[in-house]
């Protein structure tokens, strides 16, 4: 009987250490899976926020040759000789709202100088990128609709 | 002849090589030896692991019941309607319950105040540190002031018709009663038990029952109007 | 040098990175397993030894681990709920509704966290009774237990404060109730209420100045209050239990400390 | 025995025992298992977030679309998760698009399996008004039960499809084409004393006004007797089986302390405004002559008389319901005869209005001759079995004072003008956001549907069975019409008041339209508006006289006036013969042609005869040829058939040529809504038309000429 104590010692020790390894190892594991639970939890589901199509309105509301803002949705709606387009107002540098100088005939920036052409071609300035082209269309209530989230290649225009 | 040091101070030691114990004696007292020859073993991994499990366990329980069990949400905040009854989160039911006997005074301040105090002055009295047995020491007088302070409380209890408190009341003091006529020598248990139980045992036996049956009672057998009502067909 | 059976984890353990973060060096003697309580900010609220006697079930159904572990739940479910809440009215229900229809697991956390609420409190109830009837009151562990008693009544306060947080007709009439007890306090009732909901009835004022003292205050005060109460355990001489033999362990040990011997 | 000693050997007893000592001495081993559990535990709660409901529901539309030759469209539409419709200014956030996936689909027009169907065309768009707005329910909900039934406050369940106008309602509050069930609802709200005890507010401010005209009762003792009012109160259809006065299941004795107040309360009519009483006649009442009388005057237009089959003949008109100022029905006159006083009936008939000064009746001009037959006619109808058996003591002074108590607890005084009763406010609880009412506020009859509809449904039909002391009376509505109450009630939500205001379309207001002059009074008397529109003002059961005096001709008018006649051969209903003076007449015919005219129209601009018998010709074949006016208009009685427009033989003498020609090229401009048809005839054609039209003159009307 004596003889036993060390082998069932040695026994008992390995026990130990496999348990407490499984215990260790499923904690990890438990530990990770909450992170992806949290994960999921973090990233909402619903949005209350304004959707990126914006109707806005009927063409005629827009003359020729006039650079219209609509500061709310940050776009520019413009209707040159070729057609109507939409630029997104938001200046590429650092994200201030450009304003539309008429008599320079110039987009600029507030902020840092930015200069962008109609067309949205940076001018001058420390912009990286001219302003980009919105995807822009005509509804079956022949409205025009501009998606602030998609952008299109420049000089597409929406003919009417 | 110098003057004798204040204190005889050890040799410090790093506690990296070796384990050492610096061991200031002041005049004032006398150096204790704890006879302690009691088994320990080590907080780290022992103990925390034990902790751990036991925390565990419970995470466990509390996971399952929120994968089953969903917390309640009734309609919206309305002040212009008040549900039937209205009634406080469940720990705060013995209170209401109270409430519904005595002035808002009495039960919603006197009385939470007195308990709180009661809880906090417990360790401060000698008669609850020593805890000896209520009734072996001069028995008489002491079973006088137990008949006093029964009688009185029943009294008050029936007069306001309490009888929720009432009741558990009645049983704790039958049970002191047969402490009171029991010694700690007796051969049965219950009485040696009940013998050697102290002044404070006793109150706070009495407030835990009070606490259970009050809040018991406000959480299941209250209805509409807080009058009775059984849970099964609420 | 290292032994045979090293693991990739005591090799970890002794690297120099390891060693700058953990003071306790890598080790299985007593020495490290002390020092891997004693140089810890947190553990080293433990003593470095227990009495196993302590740790048996039987001693204190772990009541005080339990309301810990509660705690520690209610902290994380808590400041992930937050998250999707803003305390005001009539929003907050809304938010309620998110969370139970939309949110990814919402549920979830928020039943998570209310059943660990509702357990915390029974716990901290059981608790105390439990140490009462051990004696676990007494000297040298007066001022612990009065602790223990501000921890109840913090507990509690935190359970009530988020009752209203819902902003439903259980929340709003169970507070409802509630303040009105608070304003029967004799002289200064009214202004006890008025300050507690910040206005007449229960209105968003209320309800931020709950949801502050939810968040913010209480959880604080719980904390800090926590911390002492176990760093008492250790200094009032570690968990008590009942002597089998008396007098080994009388109200007179403390005074060993009071002396100045000085634990290293 | 032995085996087992064999089996448990020493040392194996040993590894038991330690084994034992180490699974509960040591921690580390249930430690192990427990953080097994707990890793499963949590890897529970993703997988209940996986298997929701909405989730199932999309994974099942996916397969039903799978297989359809559109699939690719349809995934192509399809946008998995949850789907909300946020409108903050509706306070919508609708997530029904989550399970219901296809409503936009018309090409799914075939699925009829829930949530999957396609929404039937509608004139508002799903995404500009979400869906609890008309359907309620929980939109923020995403489970079946929640988002359907949930009757926590403030959400509501579905509403059931029958009262669904309710929820148009909440905005248009004008009737419109498509909620038939919603208009009658309102109508009846207003035509049968409900808004007389509650209170009904618009979300513009404005309340709904009744319309029923309630008899005042101040004279009652001049008008009938205690015995008839005691048998009326306790059941009023007892007398009338149309009576529109509720039944208040009255015991005998309020009956009796109620009529011997009224009886004792009711004041003489001043004598200077009473009519001159007739000489009680010697010869028996010519029953014949009653008749024809009755008839010319179309008495039967608005009452209705139970005939010997117990059915109710006339009373027609104010029957279908009038957007504004619709005429009741007059009082049902199966058994006139057992009710009001012989004198009272006849000086009722000289002049109605110095016993009620706000009647309908219009006034007629008989002869006392006519009079004595009208109402000795009228008289006739009686029932003996109705009074048999009521026997009244005098009235107690007691028994008077308690009647006084009785009818102001009985609200009596909310419709009926009482001397000395005040009209009391607010007597029932008001309405105006009954439509969301909570049900936790709702006091249910035990066995009933527990939903606001239900509740309101009962309310209408048996209000006193919702228990003792509730002073709502037994009205006597067919199911039909308490269902569109019930609709009219549901729609007046709180979400109605919460809507923007550039939503809400108002009821457009009562036109007060008042003739000027003598003219005006007279028209006033003569109760024009009961019928006719004029400048938007008046009933619609007769033509609209806004512009008569461009279209007609004086001489015609007064002819007709004197004698009027159906100009629609297909309508039984025709203008009273009010037995006008020449200067009544006169006064009334020249206000006509004078004001109401329309401005573009010169009558003088084309002759009213004269016109060149080629032309005249021309028109009359392109009457019958290529317009065939003919299938709709007589011109000549034996050839022609047509009996749905108003007859053409005199009509050169009744109308305008100025008139005919713009009718011809626009009808509808004359008269938005007429069913004759817009044929954009040509300057030439109409000419040549109203030429022969024109030509089309009476005998009758040169005479009036002369």
């Amino acid at each position: 009987m004596s003889e036993d104590q060390p082998r069932l010692a040695e026994h008992l020790i390995s026990r130990r250490k496999l348990f407490a390894k499984l215990g260790a190892a499923s904690l990890g594991l438990a530990a990770t899976g909450t992170l992806g639970l949290t994960y999921r939890f973090l990233s909402p589901n619903v949005l209350y926020e304004a959707s990126p199509i914006v109707n806005a309105g009927k063409p005629d509301s827009y003359p020729l040759d006039s650079v219209t803002i609509d500061v709310n949705s940050a776009i520019y709606l413009i209707h040159v000789q070729e057609g109507f387009f939409s630029l997104n107002a938001i200046c590429t540098h650092l994200g201030c709202m450009t304003v539309w100088k008429p008599d320079l005939d110039v987009i600029t920036c507030p902020c840092h100088g930015s200069q962008f052409s109609r067309e949205g071609q940076k001018l001058d300035g420390p912009a990286p990128k001219p302003l980009p082209w919105l995807k822009t269309w005509m509804n079956d209530d022949g409205e025009i609709m501009v998606d602030r989230s998609t952008v299109i290649k420049p000089f597409e225009f929406l003919r009417i | 002849m110098t003057e004798p040091k204040d204190f005889a101070a050890g040799v410090g030691s790093d506690i990296r090589k070796s384990q050492k114990r610096v061991l200031f004696v002041t005049r004032r007292t006398s150096v204790q030896v704890k006879v302690s020859d009691e088994e320990q073993i080590q907080t780290f991994p022992e103990g925390l692991l034990r902790i751990a499990l036991a925390i565990e366990l419970l995470a466990t329980a509390l996971i399952f019941a929120s994968l089953v069990f969903n917390a309640p949400i009734e309609g919206i905040a309305d002040p212009t309607n008040t549900p039937n009854p209205a009634k406080a989160p469940w720990y705060f039911l013995g209170l209401q319950e109270m409430l519904h006997y005595f002035p808002p005074v009495v039960a919603g301040i006197l009385i939470p105040a007195l308990l709180v105090v009661a809880l906090v002055v417990i360790p401060y009295f000698n008669v609850n540190i020593e805890a000896d047995g209520l009734f072996l020491k001069n028995r008489r007088r002491r079973l006088n002031i137990f008949y006093i302070a029964a009688l009185g409380l029943s009294i008050f209890l029936l007069f306001l018709e309490v009888y929720v408190a009432l009741v558990p009341t009645l049983i704790v003091v039958a049970f002191m009663r047969i402490a009171a006529s029991s010694s700690p020598a007796s051969t049965q248990r219950y009485r040696r038990y009940l013998a050697s139980k102290s002044v404070s045992w006793w109150i706070m036996t009495w407030f835990l029952f009070e606490l259970i049956v009050l809040t018991v009672v406000g959480t299941f057998f209250r209805g509409p109007g807080w009058s009775w009502a059984l849970p099964w067909n609420g | 040098m290292p032994r045979r059976t090293d693991t990739y984890y005591e090799k970890l353990q002794r690297t120099r990175i390891w060693r700058s973060i953990f003071r306790s060096g890598a080790g299985y003697s007593t020495l490290h397993r002390a020092l891997a309580i004693q140089q810890n900010i947190f553990l080293h609220l433990f003593s470095t030894k227990v009495r196993r006697r302590m740790l048996t079930f039987r001693a204190t159904w772990y009541l005080g681990a339990l309301t810990l572990g509660t705690f520690f739940i209610l902290v994380v479910t808590g400041v992930l709920l937050m998250l999707y809440y803003h305390p005001s009215v009539p929003q907050a229900y809304a938010d309620m509704k998110d969370l139970k229809f939309v949110v990814s697991s919402g549920m979830f956390l928020r039943n998570l966290h209310r059943w660990s609420a509702h357990t915390m409190v029974f716990l901290v109830f059981a608790h105390m009774f439990k140490v009462f009837y051990r004696g676990a009151y007494r000297p040298p562990r007066q001022f612990n237990w009065v602790i223990g008693v501000v921890l109840l009544l913090t507990t509690l306060l935190l359970s009530y404060t988020g009752y209203l947080l819902p902003w439903d007709q259980l929340a709003f009439w169970a507070i409802t109730v509630g303040s009105n007890i608070a304003s029967a306090v004799p002289v200064f009732g009214d202004k006890v209420s008025f300050l507690m909901l910040g206005g007449h009835q229960v209105n968003a004022n209320a309800l931020l100045r709950f949801y502050v003292l939810h968040c913010v205050i209480l959880p604080l005060a719980a904390a800090l209050l926590i911390a002492v109460h176990m760093w008492r355990i250790r200094k009032d001489g570690g968990l008590y239990v009942r002597q089998s033999q008396p007098g080994v362990e009388s109200p007179r040990e403390s005074h060993a400390d009071e002396a100045g011997v000085v634990k290293v | 025995m032995g085996i087992a000693m064999e089996w448990i050997s020493a040392s194996m007893k040993a590894k038991l025992i330690s084994f034992w000592r180490a699974l509960f001495r040591d921690p580390i081993i249930p430690f192990g298992l427990v953080s097994l559990v707990l890793l499963v535990t949590l890897a529970i709660i993703p997988a209940k977030d996986h298997f929701s409901e909405w989730r199932r529901y999309q994974r099942q539309y996916l397969r039903l679309i799978h297989d359809r030759g559109d699939s690719v469209t349809l995934e192509r539409h399809f946008q998995g998760g949850i789907r909300q419709i946020w409108l903050p200014e509706l306070a919508v956030a609708d997530r029904c698009q989550t399970c219901h996936t296809a409503l936009g689909e018309a090409s799914l027009g075939d699925v009829s399996t829930q949530p999957f169907r396609t929404h039937s065309v509608i004139p508002h768009r799903l995404d500009e008004f979400g869906c609890v707005i008309c359907h309620r329910g929980q939109g923020a909900a995403t489970t079946v039960a929640e988002a359907h039934h949930s009757t926590l406050a403030p959400e509501e369940p579905l509403l059931p499809a029958r009262y669904l106008e309710a929820s148009c309602g909440q905005c248009h509050h004008v009737a419109l084409p498509g909620t038939p069930n919603l208009n009658e609802g309102r109508d009846l709200l207003a035509r049968r004393g409900c808004l007389r005890c509650h209170a009904v507010r618009l979300p513009d401010g404005s309340r709904m006004t009744p319309t029923d005209n309630p008899q005042p009762i101040t004279h009652i003792a001049a008008k009938t007797t205690r015995e008839w009012i005691y048998a009326w109160l306790q059941t009023p259809s007892g007398y009338a089986a149309s009576s529109t006065m509720p039944d208040y299941q009255m015991s005998e004795e309020d009956a009796r302390d109620i009529s011997a107040f009224l009886i004792a309360n009711s004041e003489p009519l001043s004598g200077s405004s009473l009519p001159t009483p007739l000489a009680p006649s010697k010869s028996a009442p010519d029953t014949a002559a009653g008749a024809t009388l009755y008839r010319e005057s179309s008495c039967a237009s608005c009452h209705a008389i139970g005939n010997a089959a117990n059915n109710m003949v006339g009373g027609d008109l104010g029957q279908e319901p009038a957007p504004e100022l619709a005429p009741e029905p007059g009082p049902e006159l199966t058994r006139i005869g057992s009710k009001v006083k012989p004198e009272w009936l006849q000086s009722w008939l000289q002049d109605p209005r110095t016993y009620n000064s706000h009647t309908l009746m219009p006034r007629y001009r008989w002869t006392p001759q006519q009079l004595r037959i009208v109402s000795a006619y009228v008289e006739s109808r009686t029932d003996p079995e109705l009074l048999a058996h009521v026997h009244l003591q005098p009235a107690t002074a007691q028994q008077i004072a308690n009647g006084k108590a009785l009818v102001i607890e009985y609200g009596c005084a909310v419709c009926h003008e009482i001397r000395g009763i005040p009209k009391p406010e607010a007597y029932a609880p008001e309405l105006s956001r009954v439509g969301s009412k909570p049900l936790a506020q709702l006091v249910f009859i035990t066995g009933m549907e527990r939903t606001l509809p239900a509740y309101l449904n009962g309310k209408i039909r048996h209000p006193q069975a919702f228990g003792p002391g509730l002073r709502m009376p037994q009205y006597t509505f067919t199911s039909e019409q308490a269902d569109a109450l019930t609709t009219a009630l549901l729609s007046l939500t709180d979400r109605s008041f919460a809507l923007p205001s550039r939503l809400q379309i108002p009821a457009q207001a009562v036109a007060t339209y008042q003739p000027a002059g003598q003219a005006g009074k007279l028209m006033a008397e003569l109760n024009c508006f009961a019928c006719h529109r004029i400048n938007g003002r008046g009933g619609d059961t007769a033509p609209d006289l806004t512009w008569e005096g461009s279209a007609v001709q004086r001489a015609w008018l007064d002819a007709f006036l004197k004698n009027p006649y159906t100009l629609r051969p297909a309508m039984i209903r025709h203008m009273p013969k009010f037995n006008l003076s020449d200067s009544e007449r006169a006064e009334l015919t020249g206000y006509f042609v004078t004001v109401y005219q329309k401005p573009d129209i010169d009558r003088d601009s084309m002759p009213l005869s004269g016109y060149s018998p080629a032309l005249v010709e021309q028109g009359r074949q392109l009457f019958y040829s290529k317009y065939s006016c003919q299938s709709c208009h007589m011109v000549n009685t034996q050839k022609d058939k047509g009996s749905i427009g108003p007859a053409l033989t005199n009509v050169g003498s009744r109308l305008n040529a100025a008139w005919i020609d713009h009718w011809l090229k626009n009808p509808q401009a004359l008269r938005p809504g007429t069913i004759e048809p817009n044929q954009n005839m040509s300057d030439g054609d109409a000419s040549a038309l109203t030429a022969f039209l024109m030509a089309q003159k009476s005998s009758g009307a040169r005479e009036a000429k002369r």
